[in-house]
């Protein structure tokens, strides 16, 4: 299988949509001339012309609602803002129009509509430019929301994503667009809703999406050397959740850790854990923990930025504190993990 | 009203002069007398159906929110009526009127309010969000301005499907007075400006939205002006007048069919009661409601068709108790209907259906343990 | 102690801050000539002239950014969002301006500013406007967030919000307003940030904000009458959270019931309950339970829109529940609870 | 520099005639020369420290975002040149120049950038976001328009203290072109008019938002037009010509100044390099990376004062080395001040301490079992 970036994964999965039907365009700020601020639009200006792959103005109001309208009338718009923290400028339009046309007007009219955008810290960014609010989306019934991690599930989700006959919120990740891995090349569609177990063990689950996941996996590679397996569900889509695959994940390891970007209060962490308190509380050897991101405006200064974002250091950490709190002991050095 | 409709283009007319207030001239030569009385007929059709809504509001049959078109009836004809079946219809909350002379039954419309299964939206949207695919009537919108950003973007999609012409279909965006102070406003004429779409935005200006003038809300004041950032043309046409507003409404559709360009048309109306069912207004000056009453377009009418001899009292009485007898039947068929039932709550969750769509009612619990 | 209205209450606190502070202007939609939509400022125009409270055009993001604004340079705005569900035009103001300048400008600006807003279904306002989305404002640091239950808080938190230095949402409900309870006269000004024993028990903790508390209240009374002792902590202020308060009254009963009436996943439950993970997991007798709405835009048809909210049997349901499922057996009737 | 500034009102001016384009005309009679020595002794500062800014950004000492005013410099100059020290300044995240002409040191700004403690914004802000209570600097704003109704409502804040007249207070809010496209550029103009508030609205129209040529994003492109919606007037300055730069602002601080009413103010600009440091602006043309380097103002103005004898290569040279002194130092400040240190992430968590305020590091325990 070819090894790609996300960035190209993405790529090409909106030239596969492009081609395959007339009925898709892409809209956003700087996704023709400029390519796209982070480039995942390159050369599909020159490839299928204005018509089909079009420059708007800074109007993400404007023109998330007018992809909306499109969609109504059987368009199929793939929206990029630019990144998620501009998309406050277009929550009306999201959460009481997007979500809502299709139940408040009886199912008569489906909107099949994909919006895009980055979100994460870590760029020095500051505090207006470094937001998550993934938990935001994933509150609001009517829409669907998904976080791929790996190039592979980016491309399979978004294909998923633009045939899908409703809104959907694609997630994406600043520091993931570099990262590389296999790709099926094809049509290879994702199904919206379904977690993945992206490294099985025994031990201990990490819970985690997008960026994090590859976080998780690293911690686990690591950790398998000193003979503890960590499990890493990838929940992949936050709207629907799987629940049940987090939790049949944690019945068997029956220690979690939930693993995101975003501000720890009112997280993600916080409904992984409410699920688990639900579907797992009595295989439970000791409480959920989260690992999540200090509540401040993401300051600039690098050390500030660093303190304040958890890195594979704290779910390290954490991870040895319930380990320690329930007892554990690995068994002889390099033995455990089934999968890598 | 389908087979009324036809473009200006189609009628091969050219601009009109500004229209005269309600009260005064004549109706046009050429203009077939079974059309005006046609235009009387659905003014007194809305003006009761309305009534009725009032009513059944306070007899609890209807809840929510319920902005009814007392006093814009003019207005509301001479818009729809200039639309052809092909062209698509966004409009705001205050949406009754648009409704039933888009097409829709009156039953269907009153069983919507009632919040019946028999409803045009199924019960779901109630009186704020009227939708029905058949008469492309793409929707009541009850955010002030939520209407705007998506109606834009129906005339993108077009298009991609029709070119400019005389059979072009166009969209139509109604909204009110407030309604153009909010940024939706702005960014929406400015993507139909850069785009070039096939769209006319219709301000109804009733002079107020909820208590406020439209002179302590708009920089300016004069409505139709407010295209000049866009480079669209405006034009301001009496709202008592339904001829007057139709032929205001061709114009402005022309623009938007045969050179596929927006436009912009302002309709001065009156808003004859509270801003919703529930307000008393006591914020209305006494001269403000006796103007609002002065301009009433449906005596206007009415006088003007009998001074021209073209409606006597014994027609005009027939055409008002058929309206009557329509309205009471809509309330019967809304009464009568059925009411969704709990099971199918979840019934427009998704289109598309999809693994763990989450089910539960309140008190469920969000995992079973197997 | 007078017996009034929240409404009441509300209006009492802006007139008494307006007459005690110069810099405490009031703006937003039909706040003056209307005497607001749902008449929290009726009087105030006539009292304080068009100065002090302010009418705006309709344009949410403008004039929330501009009380940003004006308060930057020491005034002391009280915005009305007319529903919350407006504030979603206002959201880039609110989030990437409101709680992130008093930060990201290194501490030289406060934004002493308030946001009032009614939430809340029930009223068959469909879809679009009957939206709580209380749990988006309390993930968001730099803001706080406070959501009184009863006449006497909404005065006292209304204080507080208006005297505190940061933008504070303060979060009403639409079927609150008609509600009465005892508020004592003048100047009791509530701590922001700490949650109540609304009333104490022994059994079962219901956990709870804003109008669901009432809903618990009156719950609890009703099964106090089956000896069943229920505890009711009212969270009144959602960000900062105040867990110890909630931990400590699990630790006391050992089972608990979240009551809220915005949609489940990702909601205040799911922060609550992961708290309660955190901080009472070997008290617990049996997992936490969330009641919430329903995960649709909620219709307009009576029979819908009472099937998709929470009600006060719902919440008798889940207790009965949680109760048989740990095998609680009540004392005597009529001994248990020991306040009213 | 704010010895310098003086209103027009203060001066007793009239408004002048359009102004010419940097390059063409004599400089006004009455214009001292010392003054406009001044000017380009402030337009090399900022092409210096802009110049550092963007060598320090490759060696990895800036970090995030960063945009620069490089080809502005006329234009920051003019403007802020037209200020008074009491008046109140918003801008966009291009700001730079506007920090250092408000008078903030160019150590401290540096400082900013590279994160320091020191920094003008204690390191939390960086390049997009200076902040100055002191010079009254409110801000460099990184959300595309949303330095617009702060900037508004710090107008009508000005209306409670401060009277019209010679020695009013008044705000300036900077803009770019391809912001008068957004929502929040209408509401806030709205509401500025129909407030009557003290501010001046400046569009610095360098062509281009990012890749986005100003035709192909406003419908009137036009932009000093786009006050027609509001009855707020505008005027078009040339902004490669420091005088005409200061001159136009001055007429329009006037009459937010004299008349407490909004002004627009277009500033016609170009931008020489990419959006931010980062982007290599492949999808300029050749011929307008040439018009914009023929309308660099730095060469321009440098060859009209020599040209009219007011200032000798020499006294360039020294005014030249001036600037790169100044900025050395400021990167000698910035790279010697200390980095802030995690210890104080919670420092300005919020302006009142409250109870139970969020303070755990990632990976601590949200709850402390006692
Ligand atoms: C974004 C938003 N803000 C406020 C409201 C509340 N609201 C409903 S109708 C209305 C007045 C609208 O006035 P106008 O546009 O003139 O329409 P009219 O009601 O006169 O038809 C307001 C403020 C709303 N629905 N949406
Ligand atoms: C709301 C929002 N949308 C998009 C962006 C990304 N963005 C940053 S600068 C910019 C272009 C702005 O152009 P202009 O207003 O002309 O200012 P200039 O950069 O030319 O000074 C864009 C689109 C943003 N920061 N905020
Ligand atoms: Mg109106
Ligand atoms: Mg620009």
């Amino acid at each position: 299988m070819p090894v790609i970036t996300y960035r190209q994964a993405l790529n090409d999965a909106l030239r596969a949509e492009l081609t395959r039907d007339k009925s898709v365009i892409l809209l956003g700020e700087e996704i023709g001339i400029f390519e796209g601020s982070y480039k995942i639009t390159a050369g599909l200006l020159d490839e299928f012309g204005p018509e089909r792959v079009l420059d708007t103005p800074i109007a993400e109001e404007g023109f998330v609602g007018a992809a909306i309208g499109a969609a109504m009338l059987g368009m199929r718009p793939v929206v990029e803002i630019m990144t998620l923290n501009f998309s406050l400028i277009a929550m009306d339009q999201i959460v009481n129009h997007a979500a809502k046309i299709y139940g408040m007007f009886g199912g008569q009219t489906p909107v099949p509509l994909v919006i895009r955008m980055p979100g994460g810290g870590g760029q020095q960014l500051a505090a207006t430019h470094s937001q998550n609010l993934e938990v935001w989306f994933a509150h609001v019934p009517g829409l669907k929301v998904v976080a791929p991690a790996t190039p592979a599930d980016a491309k399979a989700l978004l294909l998923a994503a633009i045939r899908d006959n409703d809104p959907v919120i694609f997630l994406e990740n600043l520091s993931l667009y570099n990262t590389k891995g296999e790709v099926p090349d094809g049509d290879d569609v994702a199904e919206i809703g379904k977690a993945a177990v992206a490294r099985e063990g025994t031990d201990l689950t990490v819970i985690s999406y997008s960026r994090a996941t590859t976080v998780a996996l690293e911690v686990a590679r690591q950790l398998a050397g000193e003979g503890i397996s960590i499990e890493v569900v990838d929940l992949r889509s936050l709207r629907p959740l799987d629940r049940e695959t987090v939790c049949a994940s944690v019945r068997k390891t029956s220690r979690a850790v939930v693993l995101e970007d975003d501000w720890l209060s009112y997280g993600v962490g916080a409904e992984i854990s409410a699920t688990l308190m639900e579907g797992a509380f009595d295989y439970l050897d000791a409480p959920v923990r989260r690992v999540a991101a200090a509540e401040v405006p993401l300051p600039y200064a690098k050390p500030l930025e660093r303190a304040a974002l958890p890195d594979a250091n704290d779910l390290i950490k954490v991870i040895r504190e319930l380990l320690d709190a329930t007892s554990f002991s690995p068994p002889a050095a390099g033995t455990a993990g089934t999968s890598t | 009203m389908a087979e009324r409709r036809k473009s200006a283009a189609a009628r091969g007319k050219e601009p009109a002069a500004p229209a005269k207030t309600g009260d005064s001239g004549h109706f046009p030569a050429d203009e077939p007398p079974e059309r005006l009385l046609g235009y009387y007929a659905d003014m007194v059709l809305i003006r009761k159906f309305e009534l009725s809504a009032d009513q059944m509001y306070k007899r609890a049959k209807i809840g929510g929110y319920c902005h009814l078109n007392l006093g814009e009836e003019a207005t509301v004809v001479g818009l729809m009526d200039a639309l052809q079946p092909s062209d698509y219809l966004f409009t705001n909350y205050r949406d009754h009127g648009y409704a039933l002379m888009r097409g829709m039954t009156p039953g269907a419309v009153m069983a919507e309010l009632f919040g019946k299964s028999t409803g045009v939206s199924k019960g779901r949207g109630g009186s704020m969000h009227m939708f029905d695919t058949a008469t492309r009537m793409m929707g009541g919108y009850g955010i002030v301005g939520g209407q705007l950003p998506p109606a834009t973007g129906a005339a993108l999609a077009l298009t991609y499907r029709s070119r400019p012409g005389p059979d072009a279909e166009v969209v139509m965006c109604q909204m009110g007075d407030g309604t153009t102070n909010i940024g939706a406003f702005h960014e929406s004429l400015n993507l139909a400006a850069v785009w070039n779409l096939p769209i006319v935005y219709v301000i109804v200006n009733n002079r107020l939205g909820m208590g406020t003038t439209v002179e302590a809300a708009a920089g300016e004041p004069e409505l139709y002006k407010r295209g000049c950032s866009y480079r669209i043309p405006g034009e301001r046409v009496d709202g008592t007048d339904v001829v007057a507003v139709r032929e205001g409404a061709g114009r402005a559709l022309d623009r938007a069919r045969l050179e596929r360009k927006p436009a912009l048309l302002e309709v001065m109306s009156y808003r004859l009661r509270g801003h919703s069912v529930v307000d008393p207004a006591r914020y209305r000056s006494a001269a403000d409601v006796e103007t609002a009453q002065a301009a009433d377009p449906l005596p206007l009418l009415r006088r003007r068709l009998l001074a021209a001899g073209l409606m006597d009292e014994a027609r005009a009485q027939d055409i008002e108790s058929e309206a009557d007898k329509k309205v009471a039947a809509a309330v019967a068929f809304a009464d009568s209907s059925p009411d969704p039932t709990p099971d199918q709550l979840f019934d427009y969750a998704y289109a598309s259906p999809v693994a763990n769509a989450a089910h539960a009612l309140p008190g469920d619990p969000a995992v079973v343990i197997p």
